[in-house]
């Protein structure tokens, strides 16, 4: 059966990914994959699925990011039970971290197949940008902050950063990890506990956050992958972002280590959130649907897609057990994190949609102001607190 | 052939009155009911879906305390005010300008109408590329030697607001512009003649005679254009996405933004019912207005 | 030639105007005299609003020239030709109140303050428009509307006033009574005024002189008595009088006329001395004597009844002389049925006679 | 009578000139009026001569020139690829798609909404009956409401009817959204032509649908023209009923327009956002420039009497 | 019920209707005789439309019943009634050809093809429409369209014509030419007409019987003749007659009147017998005789003339008899300048008196 699939898998590198792992289900499977990407991103995508599922007229499946964004329409009953499928692949006994499995679990039952791993906490760097400054790569925070007025110079933007609201508080949660720490991260987001929230270090974090405003100044830049494109080009010296930037760096043709640099936490802690993509199968009349939703859900889990769906977007892959020799060094550093039990929870896992959006409104309303550091942290503690 | 007594009420017009269901159902269903729908799911925690667990206040508390909501209302006032000026000034010198018996009226007003025919993303696509830093304007100003000369709306939070208007009018005022050359040509040609002859300069007419006797042609240009303000949606998306930073967030954009990606759609309701009221308040004074002058005629 | 121009207020020369290929006027001369009330009438679309806008200024001349008290005018604003104009959709300016319409073009003209005062006094008098002034002319009904129009004209002090039809828009009833205050104005006022309109009632009630005009240009100018009595042509003839004068067509031989009736036009006052051939006789159908009263008349016929139309005070006959139509105005206190068979009779005193081939008064 | 304000005619004494009208053809007032049309028309012509010229370089040009230039070497590639290449997500025909979706949009939405709200100004103007006015007044105050408002209420009634997704829900979508307007616009026009039009019809024996049909319908070619502009207009260039109420694989146009321009894969093609531009502008700002008059009369005959 | 409407067309029973609170006809009754042409005159919106609206069913009566042919048709729709309309504004559809326009009716009434061609021929030939029956509305004068609006009512071969001031958008001329015409298809085709207007003239000279509206009831029903001579009250005769009635108010005293003038009625014909109070007298201008005529009247009085109004066949003068206005016509030839002192005269037989409470006449 046709089996449409919406995603908000657009730019360079993910669209790659998509296309291999729908090579790999049409070659699996007798179904037929039909795309149905919506550009932006997520916060463009997301309502138009929301209102389609709602609306009573689902895909076949839907990408979301795994944790509280579907509860709502799980708990309505609007989303395929996999628990059945995941029963007979044996999912609990490969997916690492079983986190991601958990994401997935509501009551007991299985309702969504993670697909990749996402940890925002990277810090890439373009070794071309440091070297015109005539500069070490920073693999730092603080390395960048010294080498910035070198960049500067050279007429070299310090940071690359995209001003829209979940790329600032990407970097923010990038800060609170690595700066902060897994437990520090935990208190805040998970616990929400009131005293790290209002505690010094996070104080100085937000410090940190206007000094990367300053850094990024200049940059105008709005989608992520402009940012990463001035890293290719050379004319930026660092982005703080996912691990999917590096699908641009592959389709440009750069690879890890010589041309682009990259570390995990800002050079701080190096833990990554475990948060990521999951797919979702909406409740669906038409029985043949129901079988290629089953297809699907076999095939992303599976070996072959893992490798190829994340080798081309630079994610990493959900299973525990799969080799992965060929990757590149940065991959490499991340499943020597993920090996390493250095795990976190995303974002997505611990907060509604509502405080993440308020967050990123605020961290949007941040960059793009002159607002106080002070200011912004308090406002941060109340979002944060106010979370129902 | 003659019946003796009067038909049933309910079924006299039978056939206006099915033929008018369409309508009658798209004012109650669509405008009324889901209006109303909205009104009250504002009052509850709804949060992906709708439920009716009602918190009084609660949302109408938090929007009012939220940055983004006040900075958006900052803007669509500074916005509705400035375009709405600027609109029924530019409005109105193109359409006396136009009213002077020119040669080429028709050119004229096709060139200053045409972007109404087109999409606010269209619009909005083409004024970005045109206040793009790197080959728009600003591209332009330092390639003629001015290197220092700066004009990057788009990434400026004081002049993102700037940018939304040239776009708004660009597409807007021609509208006006029509609305207003048809008002112009609606004034008694003898009122003109009255005032050659009494001496009146050109322009004192204008402003003196003919503006006051537009009234009502300015009242709907004020309203439609107060309409499209409150709607402002589609060139914000296209054209900023609200940005930079949350600088040119506007309500409608609060409400889609809120009920769908932060998936608070209580927060949206009540985002979306201020919205309603705002309406209200333009509209009801209007309708009053006219109701009114009708009463005297 | 100024001297030609005494006693002449507004003169006309030579004046022509189109509109592209359009003639709308062509080569019209017309003196207006001091003092004089003239009408310019004509059917709809012969040029009278554009003539009349030729001499206020608004519209400019293709050709020719105007001359206003004596001095070319030709090329000057409307303000600085010394005249005042009404409209027939009034032209108020509806914001202002009345006093505002009557001060706004003395405000601009810079006249002190007092003297406006005074000048707005006088003419609300005079129009009796005291106790409106306050009010907006929505607040008006039209006869005072067209009172404020009137009075706009009158603060101005100007020698020649302009009317373009200024009753038309008015019932019938109102427009007889501003007709008489009209008249009633001119006699007082004693202005220069030159008033267009398509209605033959108007224009013989009220002007001095009246001029017909026809596809922009003057068939008559005469006074109303002449244009009733001595019609120019049978333009004019048909044109003026309801119901218009029964024309006859018929044959002129030896002062004797053949045609639906013959008739002997000894008595009739020739222009200039009788040629034979084609012609068109015209009697009034108001001159048309019936029953005993007929007898004596040296002309004399009968015609069949067709329609018999009381009218009050007098009674329209429409009969039928032999094969021609003809019409015949009686007392209203007359009886006469459809089909009656009735005598008439005529003066030839009374008669007009037209050239069949040149249309022109014999 | 020679007084201050209004002395005797100031014109020139007879004996004097009495030559050639002065020249009215180009005086200060009529430059500045030119002037003041020219600078205005450089200002809404500007975008698109822009977005010509950008559509027809290749982006080596781009990035180095000046975007107002005419191109030194004109390539067609971009409208080609903007047409039937360009990608979002793995679908890679460009807009042709998105083209043909919003014409099986357009048409039946243009013409049930005009049908609808034909038949509505009808009987709103000829059949009146209790209430009628307050529906309406209730239409137009709902012509005002943002569309955002009544998004989420309308996805649960699509829903309900089984539309949601489909082609025939968007349709139904613009007929409900399409109707105040232009039942006003044949409210306004059917109220301007003589009741005694209507009166005659129905002493001649004329029901509801003959009046309509064979009466009012044939004579009213010139506003159904303007009503088809105007909706042909609008709803070819809705954005955000076609995202929502739609599913990918029947995005009208402008959504497709909007998927590319945002789909960012490596830099951005600006020449070839500015074909997919002009190509989704291309419809409406055709019959733009076909029906001329026409467009300008709706809109002030929908505006002006509203 | 039937016998009482015997030789009655249309028959309205205590019709009323309001919009809302606005009365605007109130208990009317009105018995139209076979045959009959009765003429429905008034102020512009007296509610004479309404009225004929509501015969035609265009427009649902609140209250009463209106009866045509006998039967009751107040429920039947319009193209039941047996009615045929003509519209002021001619009401022709535009895209029809005037074949297509006269036959419409038919068509929905799926009358035979051959019937059809039939009746359009015959209607055709009536008006005289055969040239026209091709061409579009848009290329026909106003008085062509006039006609075939007729000819769309002649061919439904219906008993009862309504007119709804079907010449008010014709010009004057126009106007006088088809009155004629229509007083000729009444006396050919004998059919029941009702006809709406405002204009006096085409009342006094069309209508068998007259109707004169006001406020939406009737105040006068009667011949042309009676009600110029015998106005029912003040009203009426403040309305019929142009320049209307001089009334003089005064006082009734033993066969006395006193007022502006003092007069002995003995002669006049009082419906009741008199009794003395505050009345007022009516002099219509054209019973006013003056000059050596008026020396042998009975009343006589002396006024002073204001303006002279030469209309051609007549002459109109306002006077002021002391200090009451007072208008007097005379005949075209006489001559009066602005000053005279006039000496008029009168004959009681042809006066009016009023109560002055009531408005009634005596
Ligand atoms: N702007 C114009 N362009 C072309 N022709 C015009 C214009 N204005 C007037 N005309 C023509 O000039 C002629 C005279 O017009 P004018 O208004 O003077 O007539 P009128 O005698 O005043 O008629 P009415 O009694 O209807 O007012 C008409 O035939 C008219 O069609
Ligand atoms: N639809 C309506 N709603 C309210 N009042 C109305 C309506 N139609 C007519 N009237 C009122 O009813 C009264 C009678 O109207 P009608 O049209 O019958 O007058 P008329 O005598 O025909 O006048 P005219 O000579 O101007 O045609 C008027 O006072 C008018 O204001
Ligand atoms: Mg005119
Ligand atoms: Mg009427």
């Amino acid at each position: 059966a046709d089996l449409e699939v919406t995603h908000w898998w657009t730019s360079g590198g993910e669209a790659a990914a998509v296309q291999e792992l729908a090579r790999i289900f049409e070659e699996q499977t007798d179904h037929n994959w039909v795309d149905g990407a919506i550009a932006g991103s997520g916060s463009t995508a997301r309502p138009i699925m929301v209102s389609r599922i709602i609306g009573g007229d689902p895909m076949g499946a839907t990408q979301f990011n795994h944790g509280l964004q579907a509860q709502e329409l799980v708990e309505a009953g609007l989303m395929q039970d996999l628990t059945e499928v995941a029963e007979a692949n044996g999912w609990a006994d490969f997916i690492n971290p079983p986190s991601l499995l958990e994401a997935c679990t509501l009551d007991g039952r299985i309702y969504c197949a993670p697909i990749n791993i996402h940890s925002p906490q990277w810090m890439w760097t373009s070794h071309a940008a440091f070297e015109a400054a005539g500069v070490e790569p920073a693999t730092t925070w603080e390395e960048l902050k010294a080498a910035a007025p070198a960049l500067r110079n050279a007429g070299i933007l310090p940071l690359a950063q995209g001003m829209q609201g979940w790329q600032t508080s990407l970097l923010l949660n990038a800060m609170i990890s690595g700066i902060g720490g897994a437990d520090f991260y935990l208190s805040a987001y998970q616990a929400r506990d009131e005293e790290t929230l209002r505690s010094d270090t996070m104080r100085q974090i937000w410090e940190e956050l206007a000094i990367a405003r300053e850094l990024s100044q200049g940059g105008n830049l709005s989608d992520w992958n402009m940012a990463t494109n001035r890293l290719i080009e050379g004319t930026a010296a660092a982005q703080v972002m996912g691990d999917w930037a590096q699908g641009e760096f592959a389709l440009a043709g750069q690879s890890a280590g010589s041309d682009y640099g990259c570390n995990i936490g800002l050079g701080g802690e190096p833990y990554i959130a475990t948060g990521g993509d999951a797919i979702y199968f909406p409740v669906n009349r038409d029985e043949g649907v129901s079988e290629a939703q089953r297809a699907l859900a076999e095939v992303i889990t599976g070996p072959e897609a893992q490798v190829a769906f994340n080798a081309a977007k630079g994610s990493l892959p959900i299973r525990g057990d799969i080799d992965l020799t060929e990757v590149n060094a940065c991959t490499q550093l991340g499943l020597e994190t993920l090996a390493a039990g250095n795990t976190i929870p995303s974002i997505d896992m611990m907060l509604s949609s509502d405080t993440r959006g308020q967050i990123e409104d605020l961290t949007a309303e941040f960059f793009g102001s002159d607002l106080g550091a002070e200011d912004a942290h308090e406002r941060h503690v109340r979002i944060v607190m106010s979370e129902m | 052939m003659a019946r003796s007594g009067p038909p049933l009420r309910l079924f006299q017009n039978w056939q206006a009155k099915l033929a008018a269901m369409p309508m009658i159902l798209t004012a109650l269903v669509i405008f009324i009911g889901c209006s109303l729908w909205t009104v009250v799911y504002s009052f509850t925690s709804s949060r992906l879906l709708p439920r009716l667990d009602f918190v009084g206040l609660a949302q109408y508390e938090r929007l009012w305390s939220t940055p983004r909501w006040q900075v958006s209302i900052e803007n669509l006032a500074v916005y509705g005010v400035l375009s709405l000026i600027l609109t029924l000034a530019i409005g109105f010198l193109l359409a006396v300008l136009l009213d002077q018996k020119i040669r080429f009226e028709d050119g004229f007003r096709t060139i200053i109408l045409f972007p109404y025919a087109l999409s606010f993303i269209v619009t909005g696509v083409v004024w970005q590329w045109i206040l793009n830093p790197d080959f728009g304007l600003q591209h332009i100003g330092r390639s003629m030697g001015f290197s220092t000369f700066t004009f990057d709306p788009l990434n400026d939070p004081n002049l993102v607001i700037l940018a939304l208007l040239a776009a708004g009018i660009w597409q807007g005022a021609g509208l006006t512009t029509v609305i207003l050359l048809a008002g112009l040509r609606g004034i008694d040609e003898d009122v003109w003649k009255a005032a050659r002859v009494d001496g009146i300069p050109a322009w004192k007419t204008y402003i003196f005679i003919i503006l006051p006797m537009m009234k009502p042609v300015f009242a709907t240009c004020i309203v439609l254009i107060s309409a499209g303000i409150i709607k402002l949606y589609d060139l914000v998306v296209a054209l900023t996405r609200g940005g930079p930073g949350i600088a040119s967030e506007v309500p409608a954009k609060y409400v889609y933004d809120y009920m769908f990606g932060n998936q608070n759609l209580g927060q949206g309701f009540a985002a979306s019912t201020m919205m309603l009221a705002a309406v209200l308040a333009i509209i009801i004074p209007f309708a009053l207005f006219r109701m009114g002058r009708k009463r005297h005629v | 030639m100024r001297d030609e121009l005494n006693g002449i207020s507004v003169s006309i020369r030579d004046l022509s105007l189109g509109y592209g290929a359009v003639r709308v006027l062509s080569d019209l001369n017309l003196d207006v005299r001091q003092g004089e009330f003239l009408v310019l009438l004509g059917a709809s679309g012969c040029g009278k609003s554009t003539l009349l806008n030729c001499i206020a200024g608004l519209q400019p001349a293709t050709e020719g020239q105007v001359f206003i008290g004596g001095w070319n005018v030709t090329w000057a604003e409307p303000s600085e030709r010394g005249i005042g104009m009404v409209f027939q959709s009034y032209a108020l300016y509806p914001q202002m109140t009345v006093e505002g319409n009557l001060s706004f073009g003395l405000k601009n003209a810079r006249v002190p303050r007092d003297e406006i005062r005074r000048r707005v006094a006088r003419a609300a008098e005079t129009l009796q428009l005291e106790p409106l002034l306050k009010r907006k002319p929505a607040a008006l009904s039209g006869g005072q509307r067209q009172r404020v129009a009137i009075g706009r004209a009158l603060v101005r002090d100007v020698d020649v006033f302009l009317f373009d039809e200024p009753l038309s828009n008015l019932d019938a009833k109102l427009r007889a009574e501003l007709r008489v205050e009209l008249k009633r104005l001119h006699q007082n006022l004693g202005n220069t005024m030159i008033y267009v309109t398509h209605d033959q009632i108007e224009a013989m009630t009220l002007a001095d002189r009246i001029a017909i005009m026809r596809g922009g240009a003057i068939q008559q100018l005469a006074t109303p008595d002449d244009i009733y009595r001595r019609p120019a042509n049978l333009y004019v003839a048909g044109f003026i009088g309801s119901p218009p004068m029964n024309l006859l067509p018929g044959r002129l031989e030896a002062g004797r006329f053949t045609g639906p009736l013959t008739a002997d036009v000894a008595g009739y006052d020739f222009a200039a001395p009788p040629r034979d051939g084609k012609v068109v006789l015209g009697i009034r159908p108001e001159h048309v004597r019936t029953g005993p009263a007929a007898e004596a008349l040296p002309i004399r016929a009968q015609v069949d009844v067709e329609v018999v139309e009381p009218m009050g005070a007098d009674t329209l006959v429409w009969a039928r002389l032999g094969q021609t139509p003809f019409r015949v105005r009686m007392d209203g206190e007359d009886r006469v049925r459809v089909g009656d068979r009735l005598a008439i009779g005529c003066d030839p005193v009374s008669l007009s006679l037209f050239d069949a081939a040149t249309e022109a008064r014999l | 009578m020679s007084d201050a304000a209004f002395p005797t005619p100031r014109g020139r004494l007879l004996d004097g000139p009495a030559g050639i009208a002065p020249t009215r053809r180009m005086n200060p007032k009529r430059i500045m009026v030119y002037g003041g049309l020219i600078v205005f028309s450089i200002y809404y012509l500007l975008p698109l001569w822009v977005m010509v010229m950008t559509s027809l370089k290749g982006m080596p040009e781009i990035r180095m020139g000046n975007i107002f230039a005419p191109p030194m070497e004109i390539t067609f590639e971009p409208w080609v690829k903007a047409w039937s290449q360009a990608c979002t997500g793995l679908n890679c025909d460009g807009l042709s798609r998105g083209f043909w979706n919003s014409v099986a949009i357009t048409v039946p939405a243009t013409i049930l909404s005009i049908a609808v709200a034909a038949v509505n100004g009808y009987a709103l103007v000829n059949w009146r009956f209790k209430g009628s006015e307050v529906f309406f007044t209730i239409l137009i105050f709902g012509a005002f409401i943002p569309y955002q408002v009544m998004i989420y209420p309308i996805v649960i009634i699509l829903r309900e009817l089984g539309l949601m997704g489909s082609v025939w829900g968007l349709v139904l979508v613009h007929v409900v959204f399409g109707m105040p307007i232009i039942t006003l616009l044949f409210r306004n026009y059917f109220s301007s032509l003589p009741p005694e039009l209507f009166k005659a019809a129905r002493v001649d024996g004329a029901g509801f649908w003959g009046i309509f049909l064979r009466v009012l319908v044939p004579m009213s070619l010139p506003i159904f023209t303007v009503a088809v502009i105007l909706q042909v207009t609008g709803i070819w260039n809705d954005f955000l009923f076609g995202v929502i109420y739609t599913r990918p694989d029947s995005y009208p146009m402008t959504v497709q327009l909007n998927n590319i321009v945002n789909s960012v894969q490596g830099v951005r093609e600006y020449n070839v956002n500015m074909a997919a531009t002009l190509l989704t502008g291309l419809v409406p700002l055709t019959i733009y420039f076909l029906s001329g008059k026409l467009f300008v009369r709706g809109i002030a005959a929908g505006a002006v009497k509203g």
